[in-house]
């Protein structure tokens, strides 16, 4: 008898805090997957937003920073041109990378900095209560878009791999979902993707994953797998928006 | 033949592995309730377990662990596919 | 007259809610009032709770340490908040959901289905009310008319049409406290 | 009139819109983020605009633009997100904007928490931004005077057209109390002939404007700005006194820290003891003057409380000038101070005047 | 006999204070010539950054403002929300706009807020003594590449335009150059082309101009223009990236 | 040995070499440019990195995960881009981590501009940034004592895991004077065992973090800060005196302000008056003891001079607590103070005194 | 005929316009030298010009304005292609 | 012994190096010297200028109100501080550019045509330093050889081929302006 599956060493024990059925937790676990598959877990330095992954160095088995909203990527960018040789991820949330921290990815993307982002689009602030977000969609009800998000208010959503592919220095952006095992599965490749990207140092790789938030959706969490399905990926198509010739 | 374990108190009863079970052999426990007043994941039907690890892929929570009899090295979670 | 009362379960349980009215009854009465909820990243998991001080005089803090009043509608806010209710108080539980009732000597103890109940009045969202019902029977910190009537304020036009059904929540409540009183 | 039960937040909301503020810029923070709710619904119903900001800087130069184009503007945030505005709040007060800035302050330094804090008080009152300036600064101290100075924070503003703060913290934001809103108050906005809203009907051009080449010109600036600060000094401390004029211990505290020390007052007057309290209303300009008179009567030693490690309690000193004795009790980190412990800390005050 | 050439109303008497050859004048000049052609000089708030044209409310004869570096869209934003019937213009260097300005100029871009930017892309730093710029070339010296822009070092140039037309709320996202009188009129066209975007409500446009800064390229003024020509185009290619369809 | 000249700014740039600080990011801003770009050459040469952020924010984060990764590390701007750090400060603070921030000060508020100040006196002593976090604050004034001081400023980095700034103007960054540099310092950085390096080789993680949502755990986090600062003010309290003993005026002043100052001293010295100077090197900690120790001599009058409207006045008001006179004299707006002014003022106190 | 004049005290002695002149008929007057110091533009042999207006579009200090005899309506710069 | 000189003139004139040279040649005879030049978006449009100091005692500032000596390059730099200069100062101007001599009778008045001179040399860079060659014949405020040896040290080394002309500017100015004072 075996154990087919196994938990990740790159996850400590630690209890998520996330609310039940918050896919922020299937992309812990692929990341941190990653990273031990890759063999890069000591020298990994992980920098966590603003968000609910707040607590995520609490989660991941590595070296942890907890960067200000928004700001992973320079802290990210401190640290890398410190340790050149290390493994340096961050892990940010749509309000963190999209909104506040938008110059920050743009320019981490265009210096071709050596990082991998994991962007977790979840169309919402799901920290502070359900804000709307740059990726909200048109007509989401969030709590600061009361009758649903109208453009001529309150803009458009924003196509955050879409974006980053237009930059030289970026040289791997994806856009995956975990709604699905497969989906799952494929997010899982694309992250490995991108560190391999890092590793290999081509430059900065960014893997945008469509992720739930049952809580501020207003929906149970099989009914946001649906959401996700249903209005996420038509707006937010998947697939690679720029990857390195020749693969990695 | 295949065995899956729940964690109960890592379950947070959030239901994604009984959507996604492909024999619809999850059920959430109804008596049951955790330290953090969840209901966790039960097996219904172990028998019918195909080992496919849809509920352990989906979990959010790593609560779910998948056992096989033969062969499985215990790595990665590709070979699901 | 100091009634600091301290509600806590699930978020949807109405636990909010159920606080405010106990809030609006305190204010109709001519009490001061204030009620204090629980906010911030600790909530992820769904747990809710919120303070609410009624007193005859003004009131410094709505924040409360130690409770005259537990309301535990589910295990977890039972065990967070047990030790903490002031000797002399009342803890009143969700024996729906909590089969373990507390240990404390020194508090009287009420034990409600409240789960049960609100489903035997056909909805299960008015399960806090129930215990609030039970509470003010318990206190008498407030006439349970006062919370009847303010009903109407807390529950936004377009629920007025749930007014009965939480208003039988609170009666039945009230009943179940006064009938373990006996 | 009606009470109804509100929230700390959606007051500052309502005290806004009774202001006739009808543009709200912010970013989502805790623990203010009911302060935005409220206004993303009430605004559009009062042909308002609300606006969700792509980050705390966006928020305060939007503010900017607003303020120059006449409107009574108003943001707000906590803490981490005051700091990033303070470059804006700098220029907007060198430009001499009117607008309204909400700080409902929680744990720092850093990330720090959600919790009740009053840890920016010297980044309120002695400029967080670069250069001589200054704001004034109210604090509300229950839910009721949340709505009425909201209302006089805007009037300030316009008054010397110049932003004004209002404070609060976590506990402040998130309660419920009751309150008397009443009839909206007549909203005199003054003439805006200095708004840049296009030229039309204007003869010769508006420029909002902080850049003075000159020294000699940046300096003449700075003085007009700083006979404007006189002039609030002058006009605009406020204060409220709690059984102050007798006490031989004044406790001085603003905002929920007050009302703790109030609950204490009475505590100890009906010990016998007597124990009086200075609340600031207005942090800036700070209210000096019931200090200095306070100092020349029966009071014996005063004892400043604060939600932080002690800030006011520099302003404290700097009005007494070692005329009397000033103590210092203070909880940081979020922790709120006790009816307990203040009243321990006066006590052994009182024991050690004897 | 007749003028063929007028002075516009829409600049004011004031001598420019750019250095000789700058073609930031030029710019200004198409600018006001457009305002004033669509007659709406008298309503119409321009917003000035901080860079070379931080004076440029000396110039533009209508009400301005000067915003803080890089935030003339947030600005220009708040005062367009208070007069939705009002011009609202931003002018901002490359510094100023794809720099310290980068999320300000995405997120006016997403909010199709109307306003229109008129962007001059001189790769570098003009007013605080010709520092790197987020366009500043590859191989390029500047102050603070002392030895060219190296790509791992310093990163790549960032295509504004290209990036800014990949956002839902752009109209109008165009790239120009003024070094030739063909080019000129080119510029004016697309400049009045963004104001009439504006003017009927379309969304946000922007005008990326080419533009060039003798001083701190180390170049006579004519010489800039070649080297504008011969380095600045190839890398920046003109065109257009986002038009409204069925023309304005 | 041989005396170089060197501007001010470049000697910011040499002093951190000298260190043996190799990172550093920063954003353009007059007048401090010429830093950046004497770092920009002198870096590589020396195996570091030079990188131009895009935004200050940006640069003071990186600041922050260079200083994790366990980096002596600097940043430099100018009164709006510090603003605009003030966040991040906080944040560095509250995590604990060494680095150096440097402001070369200029005419504020808003824009400005670019002229020599020191407004922003306030913003780094008493924390323009959120929550109660306080920085050792150098003030140099001469571009030899620039070189001297930002060694110190990241030894005292390193000492107390805390970042420091060293606050010049706009007249110190441009001017250029003689230094003696001699063979570099001893540079002795202290291990960082708590630094973000990876685990390997270590038993256990690594986390640099500011949040504690709990507010006994960031009290605790709060009470230890303020250990810290208070054993700063105990051990790093920096002044030059220059004829302050026997002195009857005593002028304090910083910077630049202070070389004028010196300059009235002996002016009045020779005329027969007995004046003198205290200079704080270290604004924070504020060196009190010699205006306290002052204040029990000879010592009349203090007058406080300084390039603002006012700020270090208060120190020394709160320093003093009354026991002698405060006058003030300042010039705002990037007015330098002249020496015929300063000179003007005491003699008014000196007549007065009479 | 065309008349093309410079505003001297405008005119920064840039070079563009004379660079830009399809005729090559303007240059810097090197014995003049305005306010600040520059040497303004000057046209060599004005006979040439063809109203081009090329010097006009190029001239960042609008320092140039161009005179046309006949017909020219005075209004925008376009006509100049 | 106090020496504040403003040496101005365009962008490009090297009036900063200029004043570096005279600043090394003070340091070079034991004085305390400061260099400071003008800095910020006046410099647009392309003028320059610096203050220098030289002086036996400390330093108080760099900043120069009242220049004992003038050095103007060109004409916007002799209208903007002709007047500012001590009662018995000096002004040398370059009267290859400037046509019209200064009216100021207190003090003592030098013209050098810097450029032709420069020309006649082979390099029109070295025409600031045959104005400070003027200055140092006509101020005697450091002497001629300190200037000449300090060149190496502001000359970067990859320019030190260009030291044996700047010797000859230094030297010809000085010339000039021993013979003007005859
Ligand atoms: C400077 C600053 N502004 C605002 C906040 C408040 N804040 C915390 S998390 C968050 C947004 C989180 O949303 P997102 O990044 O989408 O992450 P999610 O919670 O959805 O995973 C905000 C606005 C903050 N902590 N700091
Ligand atoms: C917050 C802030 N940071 C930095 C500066 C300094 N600064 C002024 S202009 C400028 C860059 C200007 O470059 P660009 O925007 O390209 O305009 P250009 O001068 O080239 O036209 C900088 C960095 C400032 N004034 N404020
Ligand atoms: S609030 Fe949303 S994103 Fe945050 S933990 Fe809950 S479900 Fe996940
Ligand atoms: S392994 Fe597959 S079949 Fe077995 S329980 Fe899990 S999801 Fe169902
Ligand atoms: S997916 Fe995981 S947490 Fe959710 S019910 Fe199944 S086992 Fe429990
Ligand atoms: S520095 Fe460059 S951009 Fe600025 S005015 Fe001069 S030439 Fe133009
Ligand atoms: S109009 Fe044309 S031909 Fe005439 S001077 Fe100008 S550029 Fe030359
Ligand atoms: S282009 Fe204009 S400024 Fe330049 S030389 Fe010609 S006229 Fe003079
Ligand atoms: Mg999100
Ligand atoms: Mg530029």
């Amino acid at each position: 008898m075996a154990v087919a599956t196994r938990r990740t060493q790159g996850l400590t024990d630690k209890q998520l805090h996330y609310c039940p059925g918050c896919t922020h937790g299937i992309i812990h676990r692929l990341v941190a997957e990653a990273i031990e598959e890759l063999g890069v877990l000591e020298k990994t330095v992980g920098v966590c937003p603003v968000g609910c992954a707040v607590f995520a160095y609490e989660y991941f088995n590595c070296d942890m920073i907890e960067a200000a909203h928004g700001r992973a990527p320079a802290v990210a960018t401190g640290v890398k041109r410190v340790l050149p040789e290390s493994v340096v991820f961050t892990y940010q949330g749509d309000g963190d990378l999209a909104a506040i921290g938008t110059a920050e990815t743009v320019h981490v993307a265009s210096r071709g900095e050596k990082i991998t982002t994991v962007f977790v689009n979840n169309a919402v602030y799901g920290m502070t209560g359900g804000q709307m977000a740059p990726t909200t969609l048109l007509g989401q009800k969030t709590t600061t878009t009361p009758f649903g998000r109208q453009a001529d208010v309150a803009g458009f959503p924003l196509r955050v791999a879409e974006l980053v592919a237009t930059i030289e220095g970026a040289a791997y952006i994806t856009r995956v979902a975990v709604n699905t095992p497969k989906n799952i599965l494929r997010a899982k490749k694309a992250i490995l993707k991108a560190f391999n990207v890092q590793i290999q140092g081509l430059g900065f790789s960014l893997v945008e994953v469509l992720s739930t938030c049952p809580t501020n959706w207003g929906l149970s969490p099989p009914e946001a797998l649906r959401w996700l399905k249903e209005k996420m990926i038509p707006a937010y198509p998947l697939g690679e928006f720029k990857a390195p010739e020749g693969g990695v | 033949m295949t065995q899956v374990f729940f964690d109960t108190e890592r379950c947070k009863g959030c239901e994604l592995c009984v959507t996604v079970c492909p024999k619809k052999i999850i059920k959430l426990s109804a008596g049951e309730i955790n330290s953090f007043g969840f209901h966790p994941a039960v097996l219904t039907d172990g028998e019918k377990c195909t080992g496919c690890k849809f509920c352990f892929l989906i979990c959010p929570d790593t609560a779910v662990t998948v056992i096989k009899e033969e062969g499985g090295n215990g790595k990665s979670t590709d070979e699901g596919q | 007259m100091l009634e600091e009362v301290i509600i806590a379960g699930f978020g949807g349980q109405g636990i909010l809610s159920t606080g405010m009215l106990l809030s609006y009854a305190g204010l109709a009465e001519g009490f001061h009032v204030a009620w204090f909820p629980a906010y911030g990243p600790e909530m992820r998991g769904g747990t809710a709770y919120c303070a609410v001080t009624v007193s005859d005089a003004p009131i410094s803090s709505p924040l409360v340490a130690e409770p005259t009043t537990l309301i535990a509608m589910n295990l977890p806010s039972l065990e967070k908040f047990e030790t903490t209710v002031k000797s002399g108080g009342i803890i009143i539980y969700n024996a729906s959901l909590i089969n373990r009732p507390p240990g404390r000597q020194d508090v009287r103890i009420i034990a409600v289905k409240a789960n049960e109940v609100a489903e035997s009045i056909g909805n299960i969202r008015v399960a806090a009310n129930v215990m609030l019902g039970a509470f003010i029977e318990a206190s008498h910190a407030v006439s349970l008319n006062s919370a009847l009537e303010s009903l109407s304020k807390v529950l936004p036009p377009h629920r007025h049409n749930l007014i009965p059904e939480n208003q039988n929540a609170l009666r039945e409540g009230a009943r179940i406290a006064g009938a373990a009183d006996r | 009139m009606e009470k109804v039960l509100m929230k700390g937040n959606e007051a500052f909301g309502e005290g806004a819109v009774r202001a006739g503020c009808r543009h709200f810029f912010g970013y989502p923070i805790t623990p203010q983020s009911e302060l935005p709710h409220y206004l993303a619904r009430r605004l559009p119903e009062v042909g308002g605009v609300y606006l969700q900001a792509e980050s705390e800087v966006a928020a305060i130069n939007m503010v900017y633009g607003a303020a120059a184009a006449g409107a009574r503007v108003m943001t707000s945030s906590s803490s981490p997100g005051i700091s990033l505005m303070q470059e804006g709040i700098s220029y907007i007060a060198c430009a001499e904007l009117p607008c309204v800035v909400v700080n409902i302050m929680r744990g720092g330094p850093g990330l720090g928490n959600i919790a009740a804090s009053q840890a920016d008080y010297f980044q309120a009152v002695k400029g967080g931004g670069h250069g001589d300036y200054r704001l004034p600064v109210l604090a509300p101290a229950s839910v009721q005077e949340v709505i009425d100075l909201v209302v006089t924070a805007f009037d300030l503003a316009d008054k010397y057209r110049n932003p004004v703060m209002v404070v609060g913290d976590g506990i402040l934001g998130q309660m419920m109390e009751p309150v008397k809103l009443g009839p909206p108050p007549e909203v005199t906005t003054p003439p805006k002939p200095w708004a840049t809203t296009g030229t039309l009907g204007r003869k010769s051009r508006n420029i909002i404007n902080s850049l003075y080449i000159e020294p000699e010109e940046l300096e003449k600036v700075n003085l007009r700005l700083q006979s404007k600060y006189r002039r609030m000094e002058e006009e605009e401390k406020r204060w409220e006194e709690y059984h102050a004029t007798d006490a031989e211990v004044v406790i001085v505290a603003f905002g929920m820290v007050a009302r703790i020390a109030k609950a204490v007052v009475d505590k100890m007057r009906k010990a016998g003891i007597p124990v009086g309290l200075i609340r600031p209303v207005t942090l800036y300009p700070f209210p000096d003057q019931p200090l200095v008179a306070g100092s020349s009567g029966p009071v014996k030693a005063f004892l400043v409380a604060e939600m932080n490690a002690g800030q006011m309690l520099e302003d404290v000193r700097l009005a007494l000038c070692g005329r009397r004795p000033v103590h210092f009790y203070g909880r940081t980190g979020g922790m709120l101070t006790s009816v307990a412990e203040v009243e321990g800390k006066v006590r052994e005050i009182w024991e050690g005047l004897k």
